[in-house]
């Protein structure tokens, strides 16, 4: 069973590289979506499932991203882009990073958001100060490229994930999770591993707000840093599971999947039957789509 | 500009700005509290209570003070569904009771998203609007729109006549023990039960009055909940959660800072200001400014 | 040799003086008691000691070196570590996992095999062995108690300071433990400071035993003396 | 036997699928002490709480003045006279002593005359009293346990139920909680208590039941199970 | 015959919901109308039916990209309508350009515009924030007023505005004295109308999306701000607002370059009145009228050109078109016919009111509220 995870991990990685050869652009903007929601759950993981701060502002990372990616893309090879656009929001977290882990709970959950607000609202008093209403996007690379660099960022999110949780540093994580006085008297430095744990998290959203930025050919800072992201992860992860490595991979293929299925099939109703399907998962699958996965394999 | 700070027309602005918003916070103050619930469509709930009073203003000329109540009834019946149907097993179940706290955030934005779409289905995403109590009287050279004074008073007199039932009557006590601790609430004979579904009912009840207040000086629209849900929030946070009364300061503390925070600096810094006060706040005090630490 | 040395610490919360102008030496190998009564000022002193609190004045030395101001991470790592009279189990964790942490990271910081085995040894030596996969969560609370030790064990501190872990023991129980303890100060050369109100234990087990009252130290002497010790018989027993 | 206050009948209890108790029985005589002694793990609080509706039990019945309470809810059972004073405190951390006392006659039944209890509790505590305004969870351990006995009287119950109410008191303190239990039975109240601290524990008990494994394994007087040799090897460490 | 399918987005949820009916409803109503009289015309005259495929974008500018890249590849949609929206066609005009499949653009209005390739996008309005400038300017000149407040929302039409007002009212000599900007979320006014109140200026110009239209209206109401002109940018003409305020609405000055009380154009009557009949309240004088324009040229050009692309794009870029507002033609991405203009509620109807070429009525100062 456990064997069989990694080879569908790699399979599926493999189906979104060749999603352009089917020659359906639709289906390019599929995997485009589904790559970059894994990505996104999975960084959010690295924080959130791991220490158990939600965080409710990854928006604020994808959003940082995607605005310096568009203020360079003109003007800088794509792989330079890439990675200033990886890095920034990695700085800010750094930066911020101390702070804001001295909260906790649901004051962190909403704190996280109230963030993500503040820094959208200074990029949009910025923007209009240098005089720009929304920008376009001239010389970003061809969808196909976009979804190929996105799957790229979903598989090294995923096994960023999964070596976090299987190292010393993860089993700290664990720790600050459970107990936060705990694991500092058994000499777990916390503070050091949530920052690190933090800019882990925040590298990558970084990296898929530019794709996502140079995919939609527009940028518009209350459209970047729309919160709405940051829900979508955290449901994401959620509905997958925050157990395990796959939890928000099947997270994110399944609420993608689905609600792409419902919009295109029940265009009028698909809000409202996502918000049922959302309700009734809570209920009836309460520890995720990877619980029960691991429940029909055998297992606790 | 010292002028427009002593006006007392915006000390009038800050308090009918700041009692909407220490009665939303309310609400969700006390779901929070007791039920450890993350109710993302609490604005939600501001939005049925002014379509409410729209429609009841629009069809049959019901006056807005009578939409309060109906209002108040319907939100409540939400509430009990929502309590009877959804969360009574789910925190009877001690696996789920421990990730209730998580996934009642995704509950709730499934009912949110529920609740808006419906509306926009049944009324439109078409702004509406009605005119009721809109003379301008002018009192101590601050001109006011009454139902703008009405709201202030409405606001004003449900916050502290909540503070007060709860300081003076025993359920307070109760609700007070469930918030702190709720095992503990349970050894000494609290009725649990009792209390989480009238505070729940209680929290829906004054967010849909608070959406008819809302419903008197702006535009109704069936998205115009989340911002709302968001101010609340910002709100309990600050005055640290479950601390009803702090909440309710708080919420009027909001009003001031962000009514004469403007006027000091510049309404473009608004956002800016409520968030980065908000977020300064948690940053020096994590629990919030009037939670005391415990010892550790 | 010196291991601990509390140098004229004071502690006050607001209006309360939780400790007053305490010093203490521990030497290696040594066993301190800490007696007295509720309040007294016993889990105050653990706290400044292992960092979670600050004092108001006063210092505290170990091996020589200040560890005022540290983090009780750092304090751990250089070879202290504490027990909660209320305690802390990691809930969600496995007993196993639990100790594990205290082996990756604390004093040790031990990699590899080393820790499964480390693990092993600690959740044996407090008698946990069989209920490694449990979820601390779901163990009674003597039962977090020992998983308290066990951690503290295996962070490899020199220095284990035990806050009422025999509390809820029955006699018997008790008695094992003491046979635990002992032999761990005999063969890994540990040094114990304990507190307990289970007296049989604290006389039997500590070399020396130094007694607070108010906040402050009204006796010090062995077990005998300490027995003999009439304020103590006043304030203490009653 | 006498009259009879509470009697329990093949009381069954688990915790998801691991079971804890089984087929439990135990009759508690109105104006006794019971004394339930066990090994860690035995099961006694999961019995306790299971009295007090915080647990719901698998099957049997709960017989409480005659009428089964198995199924009725933790506040019903407060208000009928029956309080549990719990292992671990479980106290109201954020508000002050005082408020903790006065919400333990949130009861109806208990409303009036709580002012007179309030001054009875703080005049056998007179540590609460000192520190009435102080809030719960800064208090020291065993001022907290002190608290939390304090709170339960409050109740006024016709059957208190004690799980391990010396856990982490001084000596001095503990003998004051049994004196207190002494008073209480001379007043008409009936005690069921779970302790560790075997001796005395059965010393001043009518009656008691050792519990193994989650099973009644003797019951008798007090003076009888002090006398077994197999409780005095097991529980008493002799 | 087989129906022809036209496939648009629109925000049906997000933060643009609350405008989005303004857009839908003339698509409605235009469907109605083509179907009734016998479906959509072709070149020879065939008629065929005309079948919507809609989706919701959520108020999102990604999604509007993916809807329209399924429209196309997917759905294979015969034709396209527009999003709501200037971030949606603007992100949309890439796409458009890959697929080589034009899309007569309606609720979009910026300088921007004009950095896009021209090809297979257009815009109706003249709602241009340059123009509007100067236009303002020169109304405001033209009505001798000699001082101004500018209050301004964040979001990019009314910044990309402002930015052209400012200096086209220094041309005009008029002073400015208080410029404000204000977030989109904003909740209270009063700090800011009080300031203005003080200074008062002949002409107060907010510069409002239609949420805040409202807040500053009953708030400038409450406060008695007494200019004899008053601008509300976007908002005022949306059915709701003057069911809000009355006759407090009566003197509010707007952006729309339409009227349905013009009789220079007799369509527009029609669609007023057919509009009224269908929904019971009035179009939105501008989002309703340009995409109203925008189905009306995308009609003449399919009569004219069929349903291939090429021929299609060739029309509606040489083509003259027949609209409620007057005829219209492109150059480039732009219509460049229709006049830039404002218009005024004036009881409680919408009257055009600059320039005065085109208007319906003349400005008359604001009498109280
Ligand atoms: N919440 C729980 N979930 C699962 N198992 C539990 C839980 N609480 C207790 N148990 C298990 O039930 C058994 C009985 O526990 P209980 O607390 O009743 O024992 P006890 O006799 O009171 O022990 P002690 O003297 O240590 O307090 C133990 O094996 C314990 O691990
Ligand atoms: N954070 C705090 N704020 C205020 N008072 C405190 C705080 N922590 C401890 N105290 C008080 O300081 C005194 C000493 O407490 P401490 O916990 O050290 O006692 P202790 O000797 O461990 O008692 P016990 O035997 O009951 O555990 C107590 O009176 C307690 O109420
Ligand atoms: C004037 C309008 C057509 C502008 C458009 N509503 C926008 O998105 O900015
Ligand atoms: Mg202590
Ligand atoms: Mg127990």
């Amino acid at each position: 069973m456990s064997a069989l995870w990694p080879l569908a991990g790699i399979a599926l990685a493999l189906l979104g590289v060749a999603a352009p050869f089917g020659g359906n652009a639709y289906a390019t903007g599929i995997a485009f979506q589904v790559a970059m929601w894994i990505a996104l759950a999975q960084s959010w993981s690295m924080l959130s499932a791991t220490t158990g701060y939600i965080s409710l502002g990854h928006a604020v990372f994808y959003g940082i991203g995607g605005y310096v990616a568009v203020l360079m893309v003109d003007a800088a090879p794509f792989p330079a882009v890439m990675l200033v656009a990886a890095l920034a929001p990695a700085v800010f977290a750094a930066v911020v990073g101390l702070p804001v882990l001295r909260v906790r709970g649901p004051y962190f959950v909403i704190l996280t958001y109230g963030l993500a607000e503040l820094v959208r609202h200074v990029v949009m008093r910025i923007e209009s100060a240098l005089g720009s209403f929304g920008r376009m996007i001239f010389s970003a690379p061809s969808p196909d490229a976009l979804l190929w660099w996105m799957v790229g960022l979903a598989v090294a999110a995923t096994l960023g994930a999964w070596a976090v949780r299987h190292s010393r540093f993860g089993a700290g994580l664990a720790a600050i999770r459970e107990d936060e006085i705990a694991a500092e008297t058994l000499g777990v430095p916390t503070a050091r591993l949530k920052l690190l744990a933090l800019i882990a998290s925040a590298t990558i959203p970084g990296a898929v707000g530019a794709l996502a930025m140079m995919r939609t050919g527009y940028f518009e800072p209350g459209q970047a840093f729309d919160p709405v992201v940051s829900f979508t992860i955290v449901t994401m992860a959620l509905v997958g599971g925050t157990d395990s490595v796959r939890g928000p991979i099947l997270g994110a293929i399944g609420f993608a999947l689905l609600s792409e299925a419902l919009w295109s099939n029940f265009p009028q109703l698909y809000m409202i039957v996502l918000g049922a399907a959302l309700i009734g998962f809570v209920l009836f699958v309460p520890q995720g789509l990877s619980g029960v996965l691991d429940r029909k394999g055998g297992r606790a | 500009m010292v002028d427009t700070l002593l006006s007392g027309q915006l000390l009038f602005a800050a308090l009918v700005s700041g009692s909407l918003y220490a009665l939303v916070a309310l609400g969700l103050n006390l779901v929070y509290g007791t039920l450890r619930l993350l109710n993302i469509a609490h604005g939600d709930l501001v939005m049925i209570g002014a379509y409410v009073a729209f429609w009841l203003f629009t069809l049959w000329a019901v006056p807005p003070l009578v939409a309060l109540v109906l209002a108040a009834v319907l939100c409540a019946g939400l509430g009990w569904a929502v309590y009877a149907g959804l969360f009574r097993r789910m925190l009877a179940k001690p696996a789920l009771a421990k990730r209730v706290e998580a996934n009642s955030l995704i509950l709730f934005y499934g009912i949110s998203v529920i609740l808006q779409n419906a509306a926009a289905l049944a009324f439109t995403a078409s702004p509406r609007a009605y005119r009721w109590l809109d003379t301008v009287i002018t009192w101590g050279g601050v001109s006011m729109t009454l139902n703008r004074l009405l709201t202030l008073g409405v606001a004003a007199g449900i916050c502290f006549g909540v503070l007060a039932f709860l300081r003076f009557h025993l359920f307070g006590w109760g609700l007070r023990a469930v918030i702190q601790r709720k095992d503990a609430a349970q050894v000494v004979g609290v009725n649990i039960e009792r209390v989480q579904l009238i505070t729940i009912c209680a929290g829906f009840a004054v967010a849909g009055m608070a959406g008819v207040l809302v419903s008197m000086t702006e535009q109704i629209t069936p998205f115009m909940g989340f911002p709302f849900t968001i101010v609340a929030f910002v709100v309990i946070i600050v005055g640290g959660l479950g601390n009803i009364g702090a909440g309710v300061l708080a919420g009027f503390a909001l009003g001031l800072v962000e009514t004469y925070g403007i006027a000091l600096t510049s309404a473009g810094y608004r956002s800016i200001l409520i968030y980065g006060i908000f977020v300064g706040v948690l940053m020096l005090r994590p629990e919030g400014l009037f939670t005391k630490a415990v010892r550790t | 040799m010196t291991l601990l040395e509390v140098r004229h610490i004071t502690k006050r919360f607001g209006g309360i003086v939780a400790l007053n102008d305490v010093s203490l030496s521990v030497a290696k190998g040594e066993i301190l008691g800490l007696m007295g009564a509720n309040g007294a000022g016993k889990t105050t002193l653990f706290s400044v000691i292992a960092g979670h609190a600050a004092p108001t004045s006063g210092e505290v030395l170990f091996k020589g070196q200040r560890l005022t101001g540290l983090s009780p991470a750092r304090i751990c790592r250089q070879g202290i570590c504490r027990t909660f009279q209320i305690v802390r189990p990691m809930a969600g964790l496995s007993v196993a996992e639990n100790v594990r942490v205290a082996a990756l990271y604390g004093a040790h910081a031990l990699r590899g095999a080393q820790v499964g085995a480390r693990v092993a040894e600690a959740l044996a030596a407090v008698g946990l062995a069989d209920q490694r996969d449990t979820l601390a969560g779901a163990l009674t609370l003597s039962g977090q108690k020992r998983l308290e030790i066990a951690r503290a064990l295996a962070t490899g501190a020199e220095l284990v300071m035990l806050d009422e872990v025999m509390a809820g023991l029955n006699p018997t129980e008790i008695a094992a433990m003491l046979d635990t303890l002992s032999s761990l100060r005999r063969d890994r050369g540990l040094t114990f400071v304990i507190v307990e109100h289970v007296i049989g234990a604290l006389m039997t087990l500590s070399d020396r035993i130094l007694v607070l009252h108010h906040g402050e130290e009204i006796a010090s002497g062995t077990p005998q003396e300490i027995g003999r010790n009439a304020q103590v018989a006043e304030v203490y027993f009653g | 036997m006498t009259d009879v206050l509470l009697s329990v009948h093949d009381l069954s209890v688990a915790y998801g699928q691991v079971q804890v108790l089984f087929g439990v029985d135990l009759a508690v005589a109105r104006g006794s002490v019971t004394t339930l002694i066990g090994a860690n793990g035995a099961g006694k609080t999961t019995l306790m709480k299971t009295l007090a509706g915080m647990v719901a039990p698998r099957s049997g019945t709960v017989l409480f003045q005659g009428r089964d309470i198995a199924h009725l809810p933790s506040h019903a059972r407060v208000d009928g006279g029956l309080a549990l004073i719990p292992e671990g405190r479980l106290v109201f951390g954020g508000m002050t002593v005082e408020q903790n006392l006065r919400l333990g006659a949130i009861a109806p039944s208990a409303r009036a005359g709580h002012d007179e209890m309030l001054a009875e509790v703080y005049r056998r505590f007179p540590r609460l009293q000192e520190r009435r305004h102080q809030r719960a969870g800064l208090m020291s351990g065993g001022e907290q346990q002190m608290l939390a006995l304090g709170r339960g009287l409050m109740a006024r119950p016709r059957l208190i139920l004690m799980d391990e109410p010396t856990l982490g008191l001084a000596p001095v303190m503990v003998r004051k909680v049994f004196d207190t239990i002494a008073e209480l039975r001379a007043a008409g109240f009936t005690i069921l208590l779970a302790e560790q601290n075997a001796r005395v524990a059965l010393e001043i008990a009518d009656h008691a039941t050792l519990l193994e494994n989650g099973r009644i394994a003797m019951t008798g007087t007090g003076a009888e199970l002090l006398a077994a040799p197999a409780v005095r090897r097991a529980y008493l460490g002799l | 015959a087989d129906p022809i399918r036209i496939g648009y987005s629109i925000a049906r949820t997000g933060i643009f919901a609350a405008a989005a009916p303004s857009q839908e409803n003339p698509y409605l109503l235009w469907q109605d109308q083509v179907n009734a009289s016998g479906g959509l015309e072709l070149p020879g005259g065939e008629k065929r039916p005309v079948e919507f495929v809609s989706y919701d974008d959520q108020s999102n500018p990604a999604n509007t990209v993916r809807i329209y890249e399924r429209l196309i590849t997917q759905d294979k949609v015969d034709l396209l309508a527009a999003p709501w929206g200037t971030p949606m066609h603007l992100a949309l005009a890439p796409v458009l350009q890959r697929y080589k499949f034009p899309m007569v653009g309606n609720t979009a209005a910026s300088v921007q515009l004009r950095k896009v390739a021209p090809g297979y996008i257009w815009f109706t309005t003249s709602a241009i924030p340059d123009s509007m400038g100067t236009e303002m300017a020169a109304m405001l000149k033209a009505n001798g007023m000699t001082s101004v407040a500018v209050l301004a929302n964040e979001l990019p039409y009314a910044q990309e505005f402002r930015s052209f007002l400012l200096p086209a009212l220094k041309e005009a000599g008029i002073e400015v004295l208080v410029d404000q900007s204000y977030p989109p979320d904003a909740k209270d006014m009063t700090s800011m109308l009080v300031e203005v109140k003080g200074k008062a200026p002949d002409a107060v110009l907010a510069l409002t999306y239609p949420a805040d239209a409202f807040l500053f209206t009953g708030q400038a109401r409450e406060l008695g701000i007494a200019a004899p002109f008053v601008l509300s940018l976007i908002g005022p003409t949306i059915d709701a607002y003057r069911k809000a305020f009355g006759p407090g609405a009566n003197g509010i000055v707007s952006s729309a370059h339409w009227s349905g009380q013009a009789d220079a154009w007799p369509r527009g009557k029609a669609f007023f009145d057919a509009y009224v009949a269908k929904f019971g309240e009035e179009p939105d004088a501008l989002d309703s009228a340009v995409t109203w324009m925008s189905m009306e040229i995308l009609q003449q050009a399919v009569a004219k050109a069929g349903l291939d692309r090429e021929k299609l794009r060739e029309a509606i870029s040489t083509g003259t078109f027949e609209t409620i507002n007057g005829e219209v033609t492109f150059e480039g991405v732009q219509n460049t016919r229709t006049p830039t203009g404002f218009v005024q509620i004036q009881d409680g109807k919408i009257e055009l009111v600059w320039p005065p070429a085109i208007a319906t009525a003349e400005f008359a100062p604001k009498q109280g509220w």
